[in-house]
């Protein structure tokens, strides 16, 4: 026991074990933020992976996300094939989709490629409202089939959801590619002269993190029942993804789903205070950056690295 | 005479893109901040404005507008902007994720906070003139000649002000080599007040104006923000002029979009226009490298 | 392949106008050690840059073992044999030092996520073999600046390249650690490696080379065995300048009391490197006092920190009173008005924008009659009143930059590295400028220089800086016996 | 029958059964949720009216001798938080309904949520097809949500019948332009509008839709003029304020009726500086004017209570809370299918009209029914900063009245 205290990875299969045990302790509607939440932990934490570690600034998750869910939904309503088929395409054409973003963008710096992620955006958000017949325009699309109406099940679902692609992220990002993408993002030319295709890798990342963001909003969509675009695409929801990932801790790929989460239920619990709930959030996630700016984990991890 | 109409209607909206966006870019050329809370601003200038104008009346309601851009201008400079600029713990490459993050924050804040004060609802402010003219055969509000004319006063005063006033020169010369500038003994700390300043008070104008032409709101808030950032790109990160120009293509982009083609579509092409622009030219119309 | 590793000829490149690389050619073969030199701005790393493909060359060719690899992708210049070591690097904060060499040893593929399993034995050995056995498990930001350096050199020759590029092999190291990797870098002539060093001069990397190449504004100027370098003439002029003379006038330091400007003990650190250490100067008033010290040396450190420009520790007093807690404007209004190196000039604005800018504080008449002055004192720069400053060329635009600092009527003057770049006509003017300066104004100067032959016929005093350190303090005529020899 | 929603339970429900239901759950509070949009005028009016409500019916000694009791959350216009708020208030505090919103988007991500926990859902405000025929489509899943306000198609279908008397008897008028915005509400109601305007006496030169984000209407305007029509009928929600901004400002001779949710808000006069002057559009009700007994009484009370004037949904959603724990109340126990089953039977006379509910086998089940009699919305203009009603005819309480501006004239020549 006093093993598994010691090692981090004790610690996380200790939290995930806990938060397995939540259906046996709260209501069905904390379980009902909490699901929400750990989508959103995947949506910050493939952020970061492009972020943190290509030193990407995205300002587009949602374009991917949106692909995803909508390529999902759409599927569902139309072809009525199983959701799970339906999710997987969804994650490919968001993949395809960030590929076809990011081939073009890479050429571009910082600000540059913040700018066409964000206006991939909203052109995905007009051509949602161009095309309602197929897309429900503004007000969204009800799909035909939900992955469970059980809360319990739905939450467990979410929560292996997260939990399976939080490994392969992370994973991912302890590999050989993230360790060359971790060193493209701090210095592409240092990066280019051990011999790395930093471009490469930066598409890969931003296929990566496509396929996780396409695949998750697929999963959103099948949980909430509804595709909209203030659910998956709008602006708000980039805003609370950056800010999620800067406040957990970016470079870390776990802090991120931790800001995600902290931020949803904090938004959640602060709800009492009706309209000022999101100020009082932003307020937080603003105190944070300025006096933690490496986020919430990534603060833990500095300490660790200096001792 | 639809010419004639896409050229005067095009106009007047355009030199409002132009007076809105030219502030943001002044703002990041001088002081490489790009201030996402850019359409906060501008709403607050509105929202105030004509709050104010209910009691005190329209000329000095649009004064109290733009005071209180002014104030909201320097509380984002001091309260978000300058502390994430001075913190020894964010590493410098890195100021610019931060410095947008940051304003992104502050501009829900004050939507949010505004949105609970005086609804989402937009507002207008009464226009300084009533009544329309004849424009060779094409019915134009006076109010929107005389904010035409006001954008091109106001972007007038501030090309004097930069190139015939030593505190304008300063501001010219941080923009192109701020070190050159300490040398010389001026403090960046004034150069970066004074173009805050500028800043708020162009912002809080815009705003104001915005709310006698078209009406705003809280709603408009990202939106405003977008336009702003998109025209600043594609005229040219922290060019002045390629903002003026890049104002018009848009403005009469959308324009042309709404007449010719179809008022839905009225935001598609700029868009399309700025990816282009972007990918073919990063460093905008006017932009240098 | 006649066993040359490296082979270059006829490289060209121009950033915009501007001839940065013309027509460099030059070949190392295995186990060979060529030092490349030449003072700040003569191109010698951009020729690093183009070998690397970091740059792209306008014309030339570069062989790596036979292979023309020229206009490649640096990743695949990589790939066919080339490391290098750069001067500033960024490691990855939160990897062990072992992860950070693993990680130059890993495939370039997206599709074998963890690395060869015989990577890590040889990560361990190389770690071993350039000194960070100690620090395997330290993460970057908690080592000692030698120790990064050696980690940067350790990547670099993990994937065992034919052809070792390094930039400033020695810059920001003690004695000691110097002697360190000197042994490091000549155990590479065993291992049969091509290596190029490059440094500011000869003096730097003269015991470790084979042949050294020395550049100037661009061009080949030189090259041979490191004493045929040292002795010959177009180097000798180029870092020192031609026969010396001297016009002290020592009454000025006798006259005793209080200096203007007094720098006690002052160092300064650039991260981990020292880059300044334990200076101590002083300057009277009216007096010219030059810093003489090869690039690298610590004169624009010194410089900036007397300006508040960088932090440093230590004592600087200002006509008395000390300058701590001043901004760097402040001191610049305060009256110590450096002109830098870099220049800083606006390059979009006008000349006369530039000089007015520099009187802004002035009386309108002040300014017009500070004005009259200078462009007498500069004729150039009247013709070129209404041209912008970055279409000058750089001797006039060095002028420009003098002037405008003059502009300020400053109390005392920092002249950093007035001759950097320059032709040598150019040189005779700016030093006729000068002579004129100190005849007919009673102006006080600090010039920091390389070319002593500059810097020393205007000097009341010189300070030799060397390493970070002042080294030698003394009567400019004694200069040449006591400092000359061992400076170059 | 002053008080009609106080004697209905003791008339439909036998004595013993309430008795019963009283001693059962005297303690229990019959909870509603109610969701709104606190930054929106017409979403702040529905928590607003929602308490009101509950505070009247509790004064009263409460329905079958429960308090009634509202639990208020706001979405902040957003989809996701609509449906958060609603998990909130079904698994957390325990409502036995929920009434939610004046956005259709929101009201369609909560419709199949409601649908999934057995909720009784009722939206006062949205007003898509979507959500009633979504109910007729699968109607024993999705039998749970009401429709508390008339769907686009009645919506446009009042406007018509009251055009129709307004001007096309009234001012002799005979073309119009649609002019509504981009937006999945009013693909319904433009289609109805097309159908009925023609029966109306207005024949439809164009129809022009516009992209909901629109900030400068001078194009359209010009668009519409070109066109010469005698009257432009809107369909607008997101915008509002700006196109009737414009309209005043550029001084467009044509007069501008219909829809525009914006207007019908007490803040639209200051809002637009007065610019409304002369809109017309339609709504639920109108301050002052006697729908039935009890509107003038609640829209008095609301004003002195909030100190401005009730928005369409603070009807809507003050009838809402009554009929929704009257149906409770009948249904003697909170369970869901017992109350959907008393909903249905619903026969309230509200501040709107009289509410009844379309069966399961109209193609609106559970929309509110139209008609004269039932309720059919009233249509007024805004004449000096005013609401005054114009439409149906015997609650009106003043004339049309454009301002100079506006040539009506020319339908006569």
């Amino acid at each position: 026991m006093a093993r598994i205290l010691r090692s981090p990875l004790g610690w996380i299969l200790l939290l995930l074990l806990a938060a397995a045990a939540l259906p046996w302790w709260v209501s069905a509607y904390i379980l009902g933020v909490l699901t929400v939440s750990y989508y959103f932990g995947v949506f910050a934490m493939a952020w970061d992976l492009l972020f943190g570690f290509a030193g990407e600034v995205n300002f587009g998750p949602t374009f991917l996300i949106g692909l995803g869910a909508y390529t999902a939904g759409i599927l569902d309503n139309t072809m009525h094939w199983p959701i799970l088929v339906c999710a997987a395409s969804g994650a490919l054409v968001a993949t395809l989709g960030g590929l076809l973003l990011a081939v073009p963008a890479l050429r571009l710096r910082g600000p540059y490629f913040g700018l066409v992620t964000l206006v991939a955006v909203l052109l995905l958000q007009n051509a949602i409202v161009i095309f309602a017949g197929v897309t429900g325009g503004e007000i969204g699309m009800n799909v035909a089939d939900v992955l469970s109406i059980d809360a319990a099940t739905n939450y467990w679902i979410g929560l292996g959801f997260m939990a399976v692609c939080g490994a392969l992220l992370f994973g991912l990002s302890r590999s050989a590619i993230g360790l060359i993408l971790q060193a493209s993002g701090q210095d592409a030319i240092e990066a280019a002269a051990l011999g790395f295709n930093v471009t490469k890798h930066k598409i890969a990342a931003f296929c990566v993190s496509a396929l996780f963001s396409g695949l998750a909003g697929a999963m959103l969509v099948f949980y909430e029942g509804t595709a909209s675009v203030d659910t998956v695409i709008d602006l708000a929801i980039v805003v609370q993804i950056i800010i999620a990932a800067v406040l957990g801790g970016r470079r870390t790929i776990l802090g991120p789903a931790i800001g995600a989460i902290l931020l949803v239920v904090g938004g959640e619990a602060l709800r009492p205070l009706g309209q000022l709930n999101t100020f009082v959030v932003s307020a937080i996630a603003l105190a944070v950056i300025l006096f933690f700016p490496d986020g919430l984990l990534g603060h833990v991890l500095r300490r660790g690295e200096r001792e | 005479m639809l010419a004639l109409q896409i050229l005067i209607d095009g106009f007047a909206i355009s030199a409002l893109y132009a007076l809105g966006a030219v502030g943001f870019t002044l703002l990041f050329g001088v002081s490489g901040v790009l201030n996402l809370s850019h359409g906060a601003i501008v709403v607050v200038a509105a929202l105030i404005g004509w709050a104010a104008a209910s009691i005190l009346g329209t000329y000095l309601g649009n004064l109290v507008g733009v005071l209180a851009a002014l104030a909201a201008a320097y509380a984002t400079y001091f309260a978000v902007v300058r502390p994430i600029q001075r913190s020894p713990a964010i590493p410098r490459e890195e100021t610019e994720i931060f410095v947008l993050t940051g304003t992104l924050l502050w501009s829900i804040m004050i939507q949010v906070g505004a949105a609970w004060w005086f609804t989402d609802n937009p507002v207008t402010i009464r226009p300084l003139i009533a009544g329309v003219v004849n424009i060779v055969g094409v019915r134009t509000p006076a109010n929107e000649v005389m904010i035409a004319v006001l954008c091109w006063v106001v972007i007038g005063l501030l090309w004097l002000l930069v190139n015939r006033t030593r505190a304008g020169r300063a501001l010219l010369a941080a923009a192109i080599n701020p070190r050159g500038l300490v040398l010389l003994g001026f403090e960046l700390d004034s150069i970066y007040l004074l173009v805050w300043t500028i800043y708020g008070v162009l912002a809080g104008i815009a705003g104001v104006l915005l709310a006698s032409f078209l009406g705003v709101g809280t709603n408009n808030i990202g939106q405003l923000t977008a336009s702003a950032f998109s025209i600043v790109v594609m005229g040219g990160l922290g060019s002045v002029s390629g903002s003026l120009v890049a104002a018009f293509v848009v403005g009469y982009l959308e324009t042309l979009t709404a007449y010719l083609v179809a008022p839905t579509l009225r935001p598609v092409p700029a868009l399309l226009l700025l990816v282009l622009v972007v990918y073919v030219r990063p460093q905008g119309l006017l932009g240098r490298r | 392949m006649n066993g040359k590793l490296l082979e270059v000829g006829g490289l060209h490149k121009r950033f915009g106008g501007l001839v940065a690389v013309k027509d460099i050619g030059f070949s190392i073969a295995a186990g060979e050690i060529l030092g490349l030199i030449g003072p700040n701005g003569s191109g010698k790393s951009t020729v690093m840059k183009l070998i690397m493909g970091i740059e792209r060359p306008n014309a030339g060719s570069v062989r790596v073992a036979g292979t023309e690899v020229a206009g490649w992708p640096t990743h695949r210049i990589a790939r066919a044999g080339v490391g290098i070591v750069f001067q500033h690097s960024r490691p990855l904060h939160r990897q062990t030092v072992l992860e950070n060499i693993k990680l130059a040893m890993l495939p370039d593929s997206l599709l074998r996520l963890a690395a060869a399993p015989h990577v890590e034995a040889r990560a361990r050995e190389i770690a071993e073999r350039v000194g960070l056995a100690q620090v395997l498990h330290r993460h970057p930001p908690t080592l000692p600046f030698a120790d990064l350096r050696r980690m940067e050199l350790a990547k670099a020759i993990a994937r065992d390249p034919q052809v070792v590029l390094i930039d400033e092999p020695f810059a920001g190291l003690t004695a000691a650690e110097v002697k360190a990797f000197s042994d490091l870098i000549a155990s590479f002539r065993t291992q049969g490696r091509a290596v190029l060093l490059v440094d500011h001069n000869v003096k730097g990397v003269v015991a470790l080379v084979d042949r050294v190449l020395a550049m100037y504004l661009g061009e080949h100027i030189a090259e041979g065995s490191a004493a045929q370098v040292m002795a010959d003439a177009t180097v000798r002029r180029v870092y020192l300048g031609g026969a010396i003379e001297t016009h002290a006038r020592p009454e000025l330091d006798a006259r005793g009391g209080k200096p203007l400007l007094d720098v006690q003990g002052v160092s300064v650190l650039y991260g981990k490197a020292q880059a300044l250490q334990d200076v101590s100067l002083h300057v009277r008033e009216q007096e010219f006092v030059s810093v003489v010290g090869l690039n690298g040396a610590g004169k624009t450190t010194l410089f900036n920190a007397i300006c508040g420009l960088v932090p440093s520790s230590g004592a600087i007093a200002w006509q008395g009173a000390p300058l701590r807690g001043r901004s760097a404007a402040a001191i610049a209004r305060g009256g110590i008005v450096q002109c830098p190196e870099s220049r800083e000039l606006f390059g979009e604005m006008s000349v006369r924008e530039n000089l007015e800018l520099g009187g802004q504080h002035l009386t309108p008449a002040d300014r017009r009659s500070q004005l009259d002055w200078l462009f007498a004192l500069f004729p150039i720069l009247p013709q070129r009143e209404r041209q912008a400053a970055r279409t000058l060329s750089g001797g006039e635009q060095q002028m420009l930059a003098i002037a405008r600092a003059l502009m300020m009527k400053p109390r005392l003057l920092i002249l950093d590295e007035p001759t950097l770049g320059l032709a040598p006509v150019i040189l005779e003017q700016l030093s006729k400028a000068l002579s004129e300066l100190r005849r007919t104004t009673s102006i006080t100067v600090l010039l920091g220089e390389q070319n002593v032959t500059f810097a020393l016929p205007h000097a009341d005093r010189v300070y030799v800086l060397e390493h970070a350190r002042i080294v030698w303090e003394g009567d400019p005529a004694r200069f040449a016996a006591e400092a000359g020899a061992g400076y170059l | 029958m002053s008080k009609p929603h106080l004697l209905r339970p003791a008339l439909f429900a036998g004595a013993a059964c309430l008795a019963l239901a009283g001693v059962a759950q005297a303690q229990e509070p019959i909870r509603i949720g109610v969701i709104g949009e606190e930054s929106a005028v017409a979403g702040a009016s529905i928590t607003k009216a929602a308490q009101m409500a509950a505070d009247d019916i509790n004064a009263k000694g409460g329905i079958a001798g429960r308090k009634v009791e509202v639990i208020t959350y706001d979405n902040h216009s957003s989809a996701a938080d609509g449906v958060r708020a609603f998990q909130r208030a079904v698994s957390q505090d325990h409502v036995v309904g929920v009434i939610a919103t004046y956005i259709s988007e929101v009201a369609l991500a909560i419709e199949p949520w409601s649908a999934r926990l057995h909720m009784p859902f009722i939206t006062t405000g949205a007003a898509s097809n979507e959500i009633s025929k979504q109910v007729h489509k699968d109607y024993d899943h999705f039998k749970y949500t009401f429709h508390g306000w008339l769907t686009s198609a009645f919506i446009a279908q009042s406007i018509c019948d009251a055009q129709h008397d307004l001007l096309v008897t009234g001012l002799h008028m005979k073309t119009a332009v649609i002019m509504s915005e981009d937006a999945a509400w009013t693909t319904p109601l433009d289609e109805r509008y097309m159908d009925c305007l023609p029966k109306a006496g207005l024949q439809v030169l164009d129809h022009i839709r516009f992209n909901p984000d629109t900030t400068d209407f001078t194009p359209i305007f010009r668009q519409i003029e070109a066109k010469n029509p005698d009257v432009i009928v809107t369909g607008i929600s997101h915008v509002g304020v700006q196109p009737t901004v414009q309209w005043r400002d550029q001084q467009v001779p044509i007069p501008m009726v219909g829809q525009s949710s914006q207007a019908t808000t007490s803040t639209f006069w200051k809002d637009t500086n007065g610019a409304a002057n002369g809109v017309v559009t339609a709504s639920a009700a109108t301050p002052g004017v006697a729908l039935t007994e009890t509107t003038i009484p609640f829209t008095e009370a609301y004003q002195k209570r909030f100190g401005d004037s009730p928005s369409y949904t603070g009807y809507t959603t003050y009838d809402a809370v009554h009929y929704l724990a009257e149906a409770v109340g009948r249904a003697g126990s909170n369970d869901p299918d017992k109350v959907v089953a008393e909903m249905e039977k619903t026969n309230y006379l509200g501040t709107v009209g009289r509410i009844q509910f379309y069966g399961k086998d109209d193609p609106f089940t559970h929309a509110l029914k139209y008609g004269p009699g039932l309720v059919t919305g009233v249509t007024f203009q805004w004449q000096d900063g005013k609401q005054v009603t114009l439409w149906p005819a015997d609650k009106a309480n003043g004339k049309l009245q454009f301002p100079p501006f506006v040539k009506t004239q020319h339908a006569a020549n």
